[in-house]
């Protein structure tokens, strides 16, 4: 399961994410969402630190985070 | 797996008018996440303003008023008087709160209005198209200084929490900013503070947080948040300017 | 109750603490300064609240935030001060909010002078605030029906949640009658499911007056008069004197009417059929009331102190079928009995001919 | 029956009060009152004045701009309001301040040593209701027995032992009015 | 000079530079910016001061300032903000001080909305300040028209010293067009020995509008009405298109004039004898020349972006003698050319008769 | 003999209306001497505000505007920005300056207006018939106060001079009293010193005075003085709070 | 003669200044013109329109309810503009953007890949030019010559270098019309 | 000739200059002045060491003061 999940629709493209990331893993789609904005989005999940760095960038709550459960 | 960071319940699904990057859509969330972990969302009343967060009772998950331009804290002091026990707070841009506004929180200030103002400075009229503020720095360009804001003719930026922090009536005053992550947590808690102290009792409260305008400084948000950095910050320094002992422990 | 002697201000503060109002904010200034004074003692006496507010502009929004709160709410203050209270006015009408609204009104423009006058009129009936709105606006004219007004006030402003201003003067605010008070404290106020109080398991309220979308806005103001429709269908009052069989009709309001209704005396005993009609509610004007009222009549005088205000409202709401001449004093200075008297003595000569 | 009287004076001589004590004893004997005050912003030694209805009948209006009765303390107000008198009327003169002979054809002129009379019964605060007592004399629009019940109502209990004083003024003003 | 295509706000800051106006006191606001952001780059190269003041109330009492001083100088702001400046007109006008107002009217009430209305004006013609005075108003109705107004607005601002207002709305404030300015940069201004200058060589002046004796007052009165009376006799203007036989005339001013002139072209290609009355002065309202109007008229038609002030002008200056009826939008909605046709096609199948 | 004390050149003959003892007197005849002694009589535009001094233009024998109340800054700040070389003072009492006007203080200081601001604080509002003004003392009586000044309700008073010397643009602002001699010559001092602020340019000048009001106080105006001295001046500091260099050297 | 046209896009489009553009031409050709935008407040992303009027008389209203023309950018703008052109009157769709097959009886309808058209030229920001070009073949209401002269006065010096590739695209909207 | 002169028609008999003179000179007169307020006002003229105090406790331009020219 995705640890970083993006409300695709809700993004405007700013790119605060992705300065904020820690690990320099979101990347700007090439598609255009429905407001006509290249989405931020994930692919390498596992890379993830479940930090929440982009979450508290993101000025549109696009952002949901997850981590492993601890067992 | 377990959801860690996820839209606070006391902000709604409505996707926010604001333009790419402006960081009024951060301090929202940071203000819902204070008043979710307070467990405040059924006894709270926020004001919004005249400016781009005007907007900002279809996002706030609560009970709102929108006040006329500059008058939230009369609006937030009429509310609070009526329920002394609910929680009451305002947001204002730096146009309403330091301008047109500047005599209704100095005296809410004055007054010890038990409220709490987050006070958004962009040092920019945002919505009606990048005039000057009060904040607005000396040399920037706006749409009303178009050769850059000259001291001579159009006088000195307003440090607005060191001005109500001199006032008796206020006790707790920050300044913050949220350009970047540790900012944005450090000003989390200045918000925390600024609810407790109202919950406590203990007078006015006000953080003034520095935000982006991408759009009418003509930057990306990126270049914003580092405009931010370099120039608001030495003019406007971060810290507390007054803190009533012992709220919050 | 019995009766007491009372200032026409501290008289309107005290019926307002028996119509359940608890909060007032507003900001000092003569000739009306008695009602705040009362109310700085007496709302605290009743477990309310009385603030002075830093400016007249600051009280109408601290009204504003207090009445979208649920409280039944007041201000008060006098032309100069509610000039700077119009922004807030049209917000409070604009966001329906229930409210009442005092203005002892004192001569104009500009600071002008503080002796009573009537030149509000056209701020307090047209709407002094930007956009299309209407206070309900009361007109006492003496103080025992200031007492009978302010409640009437507070309900009027729940029912169609609207702003109310009672338009007094100098003169009202200043004398002192006795009055008599109804005998309870209101307790019991209207349910406001509407108010901002915390969203306690129900969603959220709103108060506003933004609709960005000029459909929505359009339809906002239609909606609003409805509102103005249904309380002239339902609201208005008037007072008749002497006018069943008059031919000469005075049309007068507040402390104006008073001195017209000693000039009808005075004519009437002159064997002149003279009659009063006096508006009670200024907005919505008694549009039927003064065609009854000059059912008889050839001429219609209008006294005011101002310059000629209300006179617009008498030739409209008559649709211009009769001559409607003026007599106007202005600044602070008050029509003599004996002036007016003159006045409707020269119409009744005049039959009717054109004024 | 209707009184309209006009009475005035300097600023601390007293006659607000004296024209509510009038208005509340009417009040009392369930006569329709009015009692309207001349006001203005803060200006010590102005002169002050206010004006007083008391009728049988209901008042049509409490404004009055050609009084029956004036009552005068001092020269600003004689010059001002003995013209005003209705044809008739009376006016009731403060002698102790107002240099005597003022005439008026055609209505009834009382001079009053208010001022001498009260500091002859020992306070000369009491000269507001030595006039007052000959008004009452000349209109009988209200009993001094009304007006010394008003007082008991106005004045707070710790100064009840006023009352007899102001009693006897209002007495020494009905006689005085009695023999002129 | 050449024509230039300009935006009508922008036409507005030239046209003040060109008639001698070197000080501007504002406060943003929507639908008007593009005014101050103007002059806030032109009023400093023609050696002027454009300032933002911290608030509409702060700007109106800064224009007061300076207007006393004795320059030619104005403000602009939109309903709201307009709102906010009525206790500063009243005392403008009670000081008889010469200024430019400009009010760039948007939907109300309250913060309503920003797209373009009407509904100001009442306040704007009957004062929506205290007291009685009067703004002498113009409404403008094209970008070229805004411009030859805006420099009359200042030569009647000194000549009667009475503040002015220009009343125009958003899609007037919005538009281009093309224009011609006068090619002359007004220099020579006119004297103004009253002004507060430091009283050199002469004795003090004043600037004020406080008179404490009611006599004063009124006397101050009479002679401001009497200004009033000589601008209702020499200054009204106003517009006739096709009334000269017209049988249904159209009252409106400003932008609703434009389309309602559309509409009677429509009507009359329907052989239907319509006409357009347009005011140019709203206050003095051209009673007169609205009368000659409609001398052949059946049925008057008032079209406004409110819900019906204007109109209230028109049937008081027709002294109610032919049916007036009334179309309009408000909020922000604008009315369609074909819908004024329609109301004008049904009143001329009507006749004479009561609408 | 010659006369060494007499009433100044810039004071008309007119008597004033004042309450007997009011220090708003000695006040205007300390800004006369001032504009005498530096030869501005010519040269000078005073506004006049909303109060107890709204006459104020009947015995200052200069060009005078009467401002709404509240507004004077912005009035002078009008009449400033279009005779540059001239001499603008405005007077202000407490409720219109600090109260109802307390935006425009704040704007025209930060601005550094170069205005001279003569605020008379007298803890009340004279004019209107004593009602609390933003500089009522806790627990101070008034008509609007009928049981004491209470912080919890109504808040703190304002400290005005301290509040503006946070602003850039404020250039001289001190406070000063006038309920005694030697109280009185340094208050002259002051009044020159601000004068003389705006004449070399160096921007907003404001000075704070302490005065009386015997008729609102319910105090003869020597218990006046007395009061003033034991309760305004512990909370109220006299002193200068901003002083740019070199000023009237 | 008397055009009435209403332009409509997203904010970026360029509509706005086409619009102007088309303004400014007709004034140099001493007609009557008028332009009107839509304006709102500072929300990125909306759609933007405007609409102007070119007249050989004087304008009688020049806020157009029924446009004699609409071009439209993008989808939202045509759901708005489509139905209120005037029967006989012409619409004209950016069909890069905007799926083919709108259907309105009693109006002409061109189809024109603008986008795609100034993709070919190099520069998707001429799309406007090409739409404006196609518009300009199809009224004749200004000629192309008075908008490259509008241009050069519009533009500043140092961006003239862009005339020629505005001139191109206006030309290939003009072609692509008369070939439709 | 006298060195602290009353413009006594002006005096509203507040009593701010008695209390500033150092000499203690200033009395209040038993007489009312025009507008019915006791005037200040010095009887031991040559007490007076013209410093001006009363002059500039005086709200009301009451007093002038004068002093021996010196030679
Ligand atoms: C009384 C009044 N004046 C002016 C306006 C226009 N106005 C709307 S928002 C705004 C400025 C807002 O700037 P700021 O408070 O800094 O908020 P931001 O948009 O920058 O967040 C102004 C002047 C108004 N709506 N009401
Ligand atoms: C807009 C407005 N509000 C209120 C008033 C009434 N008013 C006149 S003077 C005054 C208070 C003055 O107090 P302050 O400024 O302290 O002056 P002081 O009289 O004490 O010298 C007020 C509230 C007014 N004239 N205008
Ligand atoms: S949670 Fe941290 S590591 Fe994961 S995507 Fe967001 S910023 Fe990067
Ligand atoms: S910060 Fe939010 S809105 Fe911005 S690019 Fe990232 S996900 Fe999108
Ligand atoms: S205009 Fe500025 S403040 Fe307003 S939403 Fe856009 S970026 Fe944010
Ligand atoms: S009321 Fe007070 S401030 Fe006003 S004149 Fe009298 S003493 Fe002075
Ligand atoms: S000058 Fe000095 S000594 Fe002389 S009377 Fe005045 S205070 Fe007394
Ligand atoms: S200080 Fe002036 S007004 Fe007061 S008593 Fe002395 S002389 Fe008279
Ligand atoms: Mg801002
Ligand atoms: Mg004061």
């Amino acid at each position: 399961m995705e640890k970083v999940i993006f409300a695709e629709d809700r993004c405007k493209g700013c790119e605060m994410c992705t300065a904020a990331c820690p690990k320099g893993i979101i990347v700007m789609a090439k598609h255009l969402n429905s407001m006509g904005f290249h989405p931020a989005t994930v692919t390498e999940q596992e890379k993830c630190i479940s930090c929440g760095n982009c979450y508290r960038m993101c000025p549109d709550q696009v952002i949901t985070v997850r981590k492993e459960e601890k067992k | 797996m377990i959801t860690i960071y996820e839209r606070p319940q006391s902000l709604t699904a409505n996707t926010m008018h604001y333009c790419p990057g402006c960081t009024h859509g951060i301090i929202h969330r940071l203000v819902a996440e204070v008043i979710d972990e307070l467990d405040l969302r059924e006894d709270t009343v926020g004001v919004c303003p005249v400016g781009c967060s005007v907007l900002a009772y279809n996002y706030f998950n609560l009970d709102m008023q929108q006040a006329a331009h500059g008058r939230a804290p009369a609006v937030a002091t009429g509310i609070k008087r009526v329920h002394p026990a609910k929680v009451v707070f305002a947001y204002q841009g730096d146009g309403d709160l330091a301008s047109i506004g500047a005599a209704e929180i100095v005296h809410a200030a004055a007054r010890g209005e038990k409220i709490s103002v987050i006070f958004v400075n962009n040092a920019i009229y945002g919505m009606t198209g990048g005039q000057m503020a009060p904040t607005t720095l000396i040399g920037q360009e706006t749409t009303t200084s178009p050769n850059g804001r000259d001291a001579a003719v159009q006088g000195y930026p307003i440090r607005v929490a060191e001005m109500l922090a001199t006032l008796e009536g206020s006790a707790y005053i920050s300044r913050v900013s949220v350009h970047n992550n540790v900012n944005v947590i450090k000003a989390k808690a200045a918000i925390k503070k600024a609810f407790q102290t109202q919950l406590e009792g203990k007078g006015f409260s006000l953080v003034e947080i520095l935000s982006t305008c991408p759009t009418n400084w003509g930057l990306t948000p990126l270049e914003a948040a580092k405009w931010l950095e370099n120039n608001m910050i030495p003019y406007y320094p971060l810290g507390e300017f007054k803190a009533a002992k012992e709220v919050g422990s | 109750m019995a009766k007491v002697l009372m200032k026409g201000n501290e008289a309107l503060g005290e019926a307002a603490v028996r119509a359940g109002c608890r909060f007032f904010f507003g900001y000092p200034i003569t000739p009306q300064s008695e009602l705040p004074h009362y109310l700085a003692q007496r709302l605290p006496e009743v477990g309310g609240l009385f603030l002075q507010a830093e400016s007249e502009v600051a009280a109408i929004n601290m009204v504003y935030g207090a009445a979208g709160a649920g409280a039944r709410v007041m201000t008060s203050s006098s032309s100069v001060g509610i000039s700077l209270k119009m922004e807030g006015i049209s917000y409070i009408a604009g966001a329906e909010l229930p409210c009442v609204i005092v203005n002892v009104v004192r001569g104009g423009p500009g600071l002008g002078g503080i002796q009573p006058a009537q030149s509000d009129y056209f701020q307090a009936v047209k709407g002094g605030g930007h956009g299309d709105y209407h206070l309900l606006v009361l007109a006492p004219a003496s103080v025992q029906e200031m007492v009978d007004l302010m409640a009437k006030a507070f309900d009027l402003a729940d029912k169609y949640r609207n702003p109310v201003m009672v338009l007094a003067d100098g003169i009202l605010g200043q004398m002192m009658e006795p009055v008599e008070f109804p005998a309870e404290i209101l307790q019991e106020l209207p349910a406001k499911p509407w108010a901002t109080d915390g969203a306690r398991g129900r969603g959220p309220n709103l108060i506003n007056s933004l609709y960005l979308e000029p459909e929505k806005l359009e339809e906002h103001n239609h909606r609003l008069f409805e509102k103005y429709r249904q309380m002239q269908e339902q609201e208005t009052m008037a007072e008749n004197y002497h006018t069943d069989d008059a031919e000469v009709v005075v049309a007068a309001y507040g402390s104006t009417a008073r001195i017209a209704k000693a000039a009808v005396d005075m004519a009437r005993k002159e064997g002149i059929k003279a009659g009063l009609f006096r508006p009670v509610t200024l907005y919505p004007f008694p549009t039927e009331e003064i065609n009854q009222a000059c059912a008889k009549a050839k001429q219609v005088l209008a006294v005011e102190m101002s310059m000629g205000q209300m006179i617009e409202d008498v030739k409209l709401s008559l649709n211009c079928r009769l001559p409607v001449s003026f007599y106007g004093r202005v600044g602070g200075m008050v029509p003599s009995t004996r002036a007016v008297y003159n006045e409707i003595s020269a119409l009744a000569q005049k039959g009717g001919e054109q004024a | 029956m209707l009184e309209e009287v006009v009475l005035a004076g300097f600023g601390g001589q007293g006659v607000m009060s004296m024209g509510q004590l009038l208005a509340y004893a009417g009040m009392l004997e369930d006569k329709h009152v009015a009692w309207i005050p001349s006001y203005g912003p803060e200006m010590r030694g102005g002169t002050a004045n206010c004006s007083v209805t008391i009728s049988t009948e209901p008042i049509s209006s409490p404004i009055i701009t050609e009084p029956g009765t004036a009552i005068v303390l001092n020269k600003p107000s004689l010059d001002k309001f003995a013209p005003l008198v209705k044809p008739g009327g009376i006016l009731l003169i403060n002698s102790s301040l107002i240099d005597p002979g003022y005439f008026r054809p055609g209505i009834k002129i009382f001079e009053i040593p208010a001022n001498d009379l009260a500091l002859e019964m020992g306070n000369t605060r009491v000269a507001n209701m030595v006039l007052l007592g000959a008004f009452i004399e000349l209109t009988s629009a209200v009993s001094i027995d009304s007006v010394i019940e008003s007082l008991k109502k106005v004045l707070p209990e710790y100064r009840h032992n006023l009352i007899p004083l102001n009693r006897a003024a209002l007495e020494k003003g009905q006689q005085i009015a009695q023999n002129q």
